[in-house]
């Protein structure tokens, strides 16, 4: 909090001093990446944040200058690539989400000396393009089984998924949420002997930014009696976790059950460290700090890359992690400093809360993913999603 | 009238000078820059009615403006029993126990009449006196003999009665000095002669009234002195003992009006409209049963009289399609035109010169040349296949223009915005009678105009006339409708209550037709 | 009066327009001092980004290619007295609509015509309910043009997840196949013949409203319904004739910006390509003064000021919001009447006083 | 469904109602004098970003409160300058104030941390109370008291006919001895201090944070909601909280797995704008509003 007033105090006296604008720095560096995003734009603590965390993380540790290009429209893709292409001062430019798809094959095969990266999309195909994927619907397994058990652990016989716009990419989110609440159930079973029967309670919103709907849709769900609610909607979770927390303080509470599940991001931080049980991290930054690094080694390639559960592009939140993102979060304005210490606290009380039996079923899970054994839907669901409902019901 | 008189106080230049202007000149910014005031020296004292008298436009509205704030001036003085005073606004004036009845209705329609007095009250923004409001005013009401009820919205009154509502506002407040704007339009002969009764009431009480006038008679019922103002400057002040109405009639107008035109007596056959039982929109609950009904003729013109708000405009409307009709119907030329559109009534040649000249004969932000075409353009050779004739246009615009004196700086640059008020009817009059149209409807048409262009104007109609032009001639100036009907008929709330021909009509007469006959019963 | 006064009092618009957009640059200016950034740098980068090469002027063009359309709907509607924000949804019809009937197979130039014409025809039909709404039920525009926009929203939502799907993609609709689409004016450049279409829209409105029955018509109503019912000319006719000519050219807009624009040629799930086309019409509109003549300048100026903004975030760093802050002032500037005459008001003091 | 359920639904309901219903009862008493600021949307915006920042930075959630009063007071006095003394067009203003507005918030978003988001700490948030069957934030309690208030002062007392006839007649007022300018204006502020709470609501209340794209509309329902209402703040009250209740409703019973297989939720999601429109067009029909609306006042 101190730090805002100090930033306010600051703005006060530049509005005031009127002194001449400091020009830019331009100190000499490693190299020069520009990260493209998409209309959605930063803000969203999920998604489009990752992305600009792994730059921001190769600007200090790689020496790298950042310049982030914000789109106002679609329309805008192309030419904020070609833009950035035709200034030839770029070593590398990264396309974050796959809505930049078509763009970036235009400008790949227009600027083929030009190096570039894409998150979300493996289909384009270039020698001077990284294409990176991730394996959502692993990842969205992992905290699938970890949901309905520990609903089922509770008594609960609910969990929801809070999803945005209907697209592809979510469709992975559900299908594998969906596999694992399967999983879960049926573990939860066979260890305990008793009878799990959680069920999923779904809804698109169609937005990736009216926060009421998602608090409204979290709402419903607590109301039906879920114990767990999914985050696919990027900002949306602020209204989740709004509607959870408000649930909780009615009956005087402030730690979970219910709980949320973060997305994307760490977002364990959030909700005082005991209201977000787990996040299904997609690593966005290290796709893109990767992609840096092998700029700057030199190793750049063309190509898919496919980051999942082994690789650690895709992962559910341990504690190694918190402390990374409670950073993240001082640094985006969701937490302040000071409250580093309880959430850490809170975080650690929620964990131990759980069986351990159920931290291992979910390290089985993974176990299973990772050896194959585990065939989580689906690869690309665009049009299978319908299939999967019905072979996952609600 | 005449006792009315008897018991005037004689004008004393001993009584109090309650407000005083002192050469008080004032310009309106604009293109067509000029003084509309020149030096103005004016007073009112305790106890008179003081009376601005002048031809529409001489600038009698702009001097009440003045006095009471409303306007700003360019230059002089205004003095409140001898000590100047700044006005900026009607609220500077109002705590100077100065107040003005305007000429229009500055009412609220959607407000009772008692919260439209309580809109000029000075009280807590959170209190609400609307009981306390009503009560006084029944009282007021039962004092000065002004009879409204104060729970009524005002939008359900006559107009008479909304302008009484306007003297029950003013008279709230009590102020020192009244500033009257014509206040007799919207009122018969004999409630305007109830009105001065009023007025003298209040000069009794000591206040000072300006009174403002372009009716002769009117000037000698109630005045005790006279200020005739012409084109802007004071033609002196007397007191109205020391005049005659030959003398003022030739201060304030210069020429006088004929009485009545002379013109070729024709015999009447053919029926130009004929409306039958009707009754127009809007007047459901007001006209009678019959509804009303009236023929006229070929090559003749009909003057309507009739205090403003009988069914005037509900008339009109009817018989020129601008809105509908309830029951009854309207012929024209022999088509039954009942409820059709304007653009029927005009295709069938029924020119229409309406009352709100800047309101509805013209489009003020177009051009004059699109508003000389205003009913034109879609004719050829104005439009071919849709598309406009820009050249035909001009062509017949300038012909307009020139033939009837309109003075206009540019047909396609000057937005109609800008003209005066009497150029503005010289279009319009062009626009509609260029055709030599079968039937005219003629509301207040010379209103505004100075003596000259009301003469060429007159000349106008009995020319058309004798062409064979049937006109309705919609006036509230008797002298108008005296001067030019060959018939006249009085409408009184939604019915004709008397036909006379013109020659033999006489004021009396008419004004007792006006109150709708009723009044001529009781006395 | 001098000949020359009329030509000064046409010009006037353009003086106060183009001073309402210095003084937006100069609070946008205050705003990056405030934040330490350089604004002359910035607006180096701006300028010289939106309009300082062929390319920077192609995208510029590109940019204010379907603003000129939105704008036109917008500004016909205020000619016509109506306050039509109903273009954002009438786009977004327009835009699958055309994406639809490019589906039939068609040969060239016939697909693309169909298109074109099918988007016209699906804006006019979504801009339909509002004439009739405000004809039968008086329900004001305002209202029922932010209803319909999002119901447009949702139901093009609805027919890109569910009816015109890519099946292989899923994010967005199936692309306009490569003969319907409109060709690129410049190669490398998102310039393409949607362009010429937006001009022969605004030509052709121009003569609609200046030149035509139907246009004296329009402009009688929107200055003045009383004296328009009373010239003849039916006030319900040009409530419908504006909203159908509205609809018809935001959709127009649509079926552009989703048939010229590269490189996807398809609706993308969220709309992210036509979103705020209609809103910023709006501002076009009000920045040009609703004359299309006007509104292909400021189109331009608002297109060549997106394509700057981008450019800003590269050297200065200027976040690309500052732009819709200099939008808006500017906005704002120009709702002061008579702008030039207070500024050489305060001019005339300021030489007074120094 | 069970009780519980529909006790969810009101409190949805309620709480959306509170930023419609605000913003509503300000442009009613604007409209009401005979302004018409479509600018809504923006003072909302720019009250969620004050309020963010006034409730962190002073550690009170009523101050930030006030902050996005005072700020949309601020906007409130821009708009009515401009729009009564400089006599400047009310619609072309109210969308620059959107516009403006959108690219001021998501800037300064971006200079004073993350871009596009900032959340406000729970203990700064104001604090709901509980009521067994759910919470209920004591800004609905406020927002029935305004507009209860707003109704008395308009309806019932002097200064709310003085409004009125500013906007009915303003010559007529003019004449009376009232200042046209200067009510118009101070009903203005008034219009925009109520919108800067709505939004302030939005950031320190209900979302508990502020993002660049929070309002997602609610301003330009709020104008439909004067509509909707005939400038009567009671029926506001109502209009705010049927939409709320729809909207509430439609995201709720999509989250129902037998209703989402009948009809998809795009369909749900448009009821509540098809409900408001049908509602409009048949229940209340033509709306009488003020005859000066929209039109500056000039004297002469």
């Amino acid at each position: 909090m101190r730090s805002f007033r100090v930033k306010i105090l600051a703005l006060l006296i530049s509005l005031f001093a009127f002194v001449g604008g400091p020009l830019m720095g331009t100190a000499a560096a490693a190299g020069k990446v520009a990260l493209v995003l998409d209309v959605g734009g930063r803000g969203d603590l999920s998604f489009n944040d990752m992305g600009f965390k792994g730059a921001d993380e190769a600007k200090t540790k790689l020496g790298v200058e950042v310049v982030e290009i914000q789109s106002n429209s679609a329309a805008d893709y192309l030419p904020n690539l070609q833009n950035a292409a035709r200034t030839g001062d770029f070593d590398l430019i990264v396309g974050v989400g796959f809505l930049l798809a078509d763009a970036m094959a235009e400008a790949a095969t227009e600027f083929p000396n030009q190096n570039f990266a894409i998150i979300d999309v493996t289909w384009l195909g270039k020698p001077n393009l990284m294409e990176i994927g991730y394996e959502e619907n692993k990842g969205s397994a992992l905290v699938g089984a970890l949901s309905s058990m520990v609903a089922a652990h509770y008594g609960k016989d609910k969990i929801g998924v809070v999803l945005g716009i209907e697209i592809p990419v979510l469709y992975k989110f559900e299908a594998g949420y969906r596999y694992g609440m399967h999983w879960g159930n049926a573990k939860y079973e066979k260890v305990t002997g008793k009878k799990a029967n959680v069920g999923l309670l779904w809804t698109y919103t169609g937005t990736f930014s009216d926060i009421a709907k998602g608090k409204a849709a979290t709402e419903a769900m607590l109301a039906q009696g879920a114990g767990l609610v999914y985050n696919v909607a990027g900002p949306l979770g602020i209204g989740d976790l709004e509607a959870i927390t408000e649930h909780l303080e009615a009956k005087g509470k402030s730690a979970g059950p219910p709980f949320m599940i973060g997305v994307d991001a760490n977002q364990d931080y959030l909700g005082d460290g005991h209201r977000v049980l787990a996040s299904m991290m997609k690593r966005v930054d290290f796709g893109v700090y990767s992609a840096i690094e092998s700029v700057v080694n030199g190793t750049f390639k063309g190509g898919v890359t496919i980051l999942g559960p082994n690789n650690g592009g895709i992962a559910m939140s341990g504690k190694q992690d918190l402390a990374d993102f409670i950073d993240f979060g001082i640094k985006g304005g969701a937490i302040s400093a000071s409250d580093r210490d309880s959430i850490t606290k809170n975080w650690t009380a929620m964990r131990g809360a759980i069986p351990g039996w159920i931290w291992d079923a979910v390290d089985e899970l993974k176990a299973e993913i990772s050896a194959g054994t585990a065939e989580i839907p689906c690869g690309w669901c665009a049009d299978t999603i319908g299939e999967i409902r019905d072979k996952y019901p609600d | 009238m005449t006792d009315q008189m008897g018991i005037s106080p004689p004008p004393t230049a001993r009584s109090e000078i309650l407000l005083e202007a002192r050469g008080i000149s004032k310009g309106f910014p604009g293109v067509w820059e000029h003084l509309i005031l020149e030096h103005i020296d004016f007073d009112v004292r305790a106890g008179e009615v003081h009376t601005l008298l002048g031809e529409n436009g001489a600038g009698k509205t702009v001097i009440a403006n003045i006095l009471s704030g409303y306007y700003g001036k360019t230059d002089g003085e205004i003095l409140v029993k001898g000590q100047p005073v700044t006005l900026e606004s009607p609220r500077d004036g109002l705590a100077h126990g100065i107040a003005m009845v305007h000429q229009e209705l500055m009412l609220v329609p959607a407000f009772t009449v008692a919260e439209n007095v309580m809109v000029g009250l000075n009280a807590p923004g959170l209190s609400f006196r609307k009981q306390a409001v009503e009560q006084q005013l029944d009282d007021l009401v039962a004092h000065y003999g002004l009879q409204v009820d104060p729970r009524v919205r005002v939008e359900d009154l006559s107009a008479g009665e909304q302008q009484r509502v306007e003297i029950l506002k003013v008279l709230f407040h009590q102020p020192e000095v009244l500033l009257l704007d014509e206040p007799t339009s919207l009122l018969t002969p004999q409630e305007a002669d109830q009105l001065f009764k009023v007025l003298r009431a209040m000069t009794d009480e000591g206040k000072g009234i300006v009174f403002i006038s372009h009716k002769m008679h009117e000037v000698f019922a109630v005045s005790d002195r006279v200020t005739v103002l012409k084109l802007g400057k004071a033609r002196g002040t007397m007191p109205i003992s020391q005049t005659n109405e030959d003398d003022l009639t030739r201060k304030t107008f210069g020429e006088t009006v004929p009485d009545y035109m002379e013109r070729p007596a024709v015999e009447f056959t053919e029926n130009a409209i004929e409306v039958d039982r009707l009754i127009p929109k809007g007047l459901e609950k007001k006209a009678p049963a019959s509804g009303l009904s009236f023929a006229l003729h070929k090559g003749e013109i009909l003057g309507l009289a009739g205090v403003a708000g009988n069914g005037q405009s509900e008339l009109i409307a009817s018989i020129t399609g601008l809105s509908g009709v309830s029951s009854g119907t309207v012929t024209i030329l022999g088509e039954e035109m009942t409820n059709r559109t304007p653009r029927a009534f005009i295709e069938k040649g029924v020119a229409h010169i309406p009352e709100r000249r800047r309101e509805m004969g013209i489009i003020e932000q177009m051009f004059v040349a699109e508003n000389v075409a205003l009913k034109d353009y879609r004719k050829t050779p104005f439009s071919r296949h849709t598309i406009l004739n820009r050249e035909e246009i001009t062509r017949h615009a300038e012909e307009i223009v020139s033939r009837f004196n309109a003075l206009v700086p540019d047909l396609w640059e000057t937005e109609c915005r800008i003209l005066s008020g009497g150029n503005i009817q010289r279009l319009i009059l062009g626009r509609e009678t260029w055709r030599e149209p079968p039937v005219i409807i003629a509301s207040h048409p010379t209103e505004g105009l100075d003596a000259k262009a009301i003469r060429h104007t007159w000349e106008l109609f009995l020319a058309l006339r004798a062409k064979g032009s049937a006109i309705l001639l919609i006036s509230e100036d008797l002298d108008e409708v005296m001067s030019l009907s060959d018939r006249i008929g009085v409408i009184f709330e939604g019915g004709i209550v008397g036909v006379v021909e013109g020659e033999n009509a006489n004021r009396e007469q008419l004004g007792h037709w006006m109150a709708g006959g009723k009044i001529s019963a009781a006395a | 009066m001098s000949t020359l006064k009329p030509w000064i009092k046409r010009l006037n618009p353009l003086v106060e327009s183009l001073m309402a957009g210095l003084i937006g640059l100069v609070i946008g200016a205050l705003i990056m001092l405030a934040f330490g950034y350089n604004p002359i740098a910035a607006y180096i980068s701006l300028f010289s980004g939106s309009f300082g090469s062929v390319y920077s002027w192609a995208e510029s063009l590109a940019n204010a290619t379907p603003l000129i359309l939105t704008a036109m709907t917008f500004a016909i509607a205020m000619r016509g007295g109506l306050f039509n924000i109903g273009a954002e949804g009438q786009l977004y019809i327009g835009a699958l609509a055309a994406v639809a009937v490019s589906l039939i197979d068609l040969p060239f130039p016939l697909n693309a015509v169909a298109a074109l014409g099918a988007a016209i025809v699906a804006g006019m039909l979504w801009s339909l309910p509002v004439a009739l709404l405000k004809l039968t039920r008086g329900v004001h525009e305002v209202i029922s043009t932010i209803m319909l926009n999002w119901i447009a929203h949702f139901f093009a939502f609805y027919l890109i997840a569910n009816v015109l799907t890519d099946p292989k993609r899923g994010e967005k609709t199936i692309s306009i196949i490569e003969s319907a689409r409109l060709a690129r004016i410049l190669p490398g450049t998102s310039l393409n013949y949607g362009l010429v279409i937006a001009l022969i829209a605004v030509a052709a409105i121009l003569f609609l409203l200046w030149r035509t029955s139907a246009g004296f018509e329009m402009r009688a109503s929107g200055y003045n319904q009383e004296a328009t019912h009373y010239a003849g000319i039916s006030l319900r006719k040009q409530v419908l004739r504006v909203f159908l000519i509205g609809g018809a050219i935001a959709g127009l807009a649509g079926a552009v910006q989703v048939m010229g624009r590269p490189p996807t040629y398809a609706v993308m799930s969220g709309l992210p390509q036509l979103m705020n086309l209609g809103f910023d019409g709006i501002g076009v509109a009000m920045i040009g003064r609703n004359h299309p003549v006007g509104i292909v300048f400021a189109a331009i100026f608002f297109g060549g000021l997106m394509v700057g903004g981008r450019i800003m975030q590269f050297s200065p760093g200027v976040p690309l919001e500052l732009v819709r802050v200099v939008e808006g002032v500017i906005i704002i500037t120009l709702a002061i009447p008579e702008l030039r005459r207070l500024f050489t008001f305060f001019l005339a003091k300021f030489k007074r006083g120094a | 469904m069970e009780l519980a359920h529909i006790w969810g639904i009101l409190f949805i309901s309620l709480h959306a109602m509170v930023p419609i219903t605000l913003a509503a009862i300000g442009e009613t008493i604007e409209e009401s004098a005979g302004l018409f600021n479509i600018g809504l949307e923006g003072i909302l915006l720019l009250g969620a970003l004050a309020g963010a920042i006034g409730a962190e930075a002073s550690g009170s959630a009523t101050m930030g409160l006030m902050a996005g009063i005072a700020t949309g007071g601020l906007i409130g006095l821009l708009f009515g300058v401009l729009s009564t003394t400089l006599r400047g067009s009310q619609l072309i203003t109210g969308v620059g104030i959107n516009m403006f507005a959108l690219g001021f918030v998501a800037l300064m978003l971006t200079l004073l941390g993350a871009p596009g988001f900032h959340s406000v700490p729970r203990a700064v948030q104001v604090p709901l109370i509980p009521l067994g069957i759910g919470n209920l934030s004591p800004m609905v309690l406020v927002t029935v008291f305004l507009a209860v208030v707003v109704w008395w002062v308009l309806r019932r007392t002097q200064l709310g006919l003085w409004i009125r006839a500013v906007g009915e007649n303003p010559a007529a007022a003019d004449v009376a001895g009232l200042r046209v300018n200067t009510l118009r204006l101070g009903t203005a502020i008034a219009a925009g201090m109520l919108a800067g709470l709505a939004g302030a609501y939005l950031s320190v209340d209900w979302f508990g944070a502020v993002t660049k794209e929070i309002t997602a509309g609610r301003g330009f329902i709020a104008l439909a909601t004067v509509v909707f209402s005939g400038l009567n703040p009671l029926l506001a009250l109502l209009g705010g909280f049927i939409f709320g209740l729809f909207e509430g409703l439609a995201t709720w019973i999509s989250t129902y797995p037998a209703i989402k297989k009948i009809i998809p939720w795009q369909f749900v999601a448009m009821a509540p704008y098809i409900i408001t429109l049908l509602v409009v067009a048949g229940a209340i029909g033509r709306v009488r509003f003020p005859k000066g609306l929209g039109v500056p006042y000039l004297r002469e």
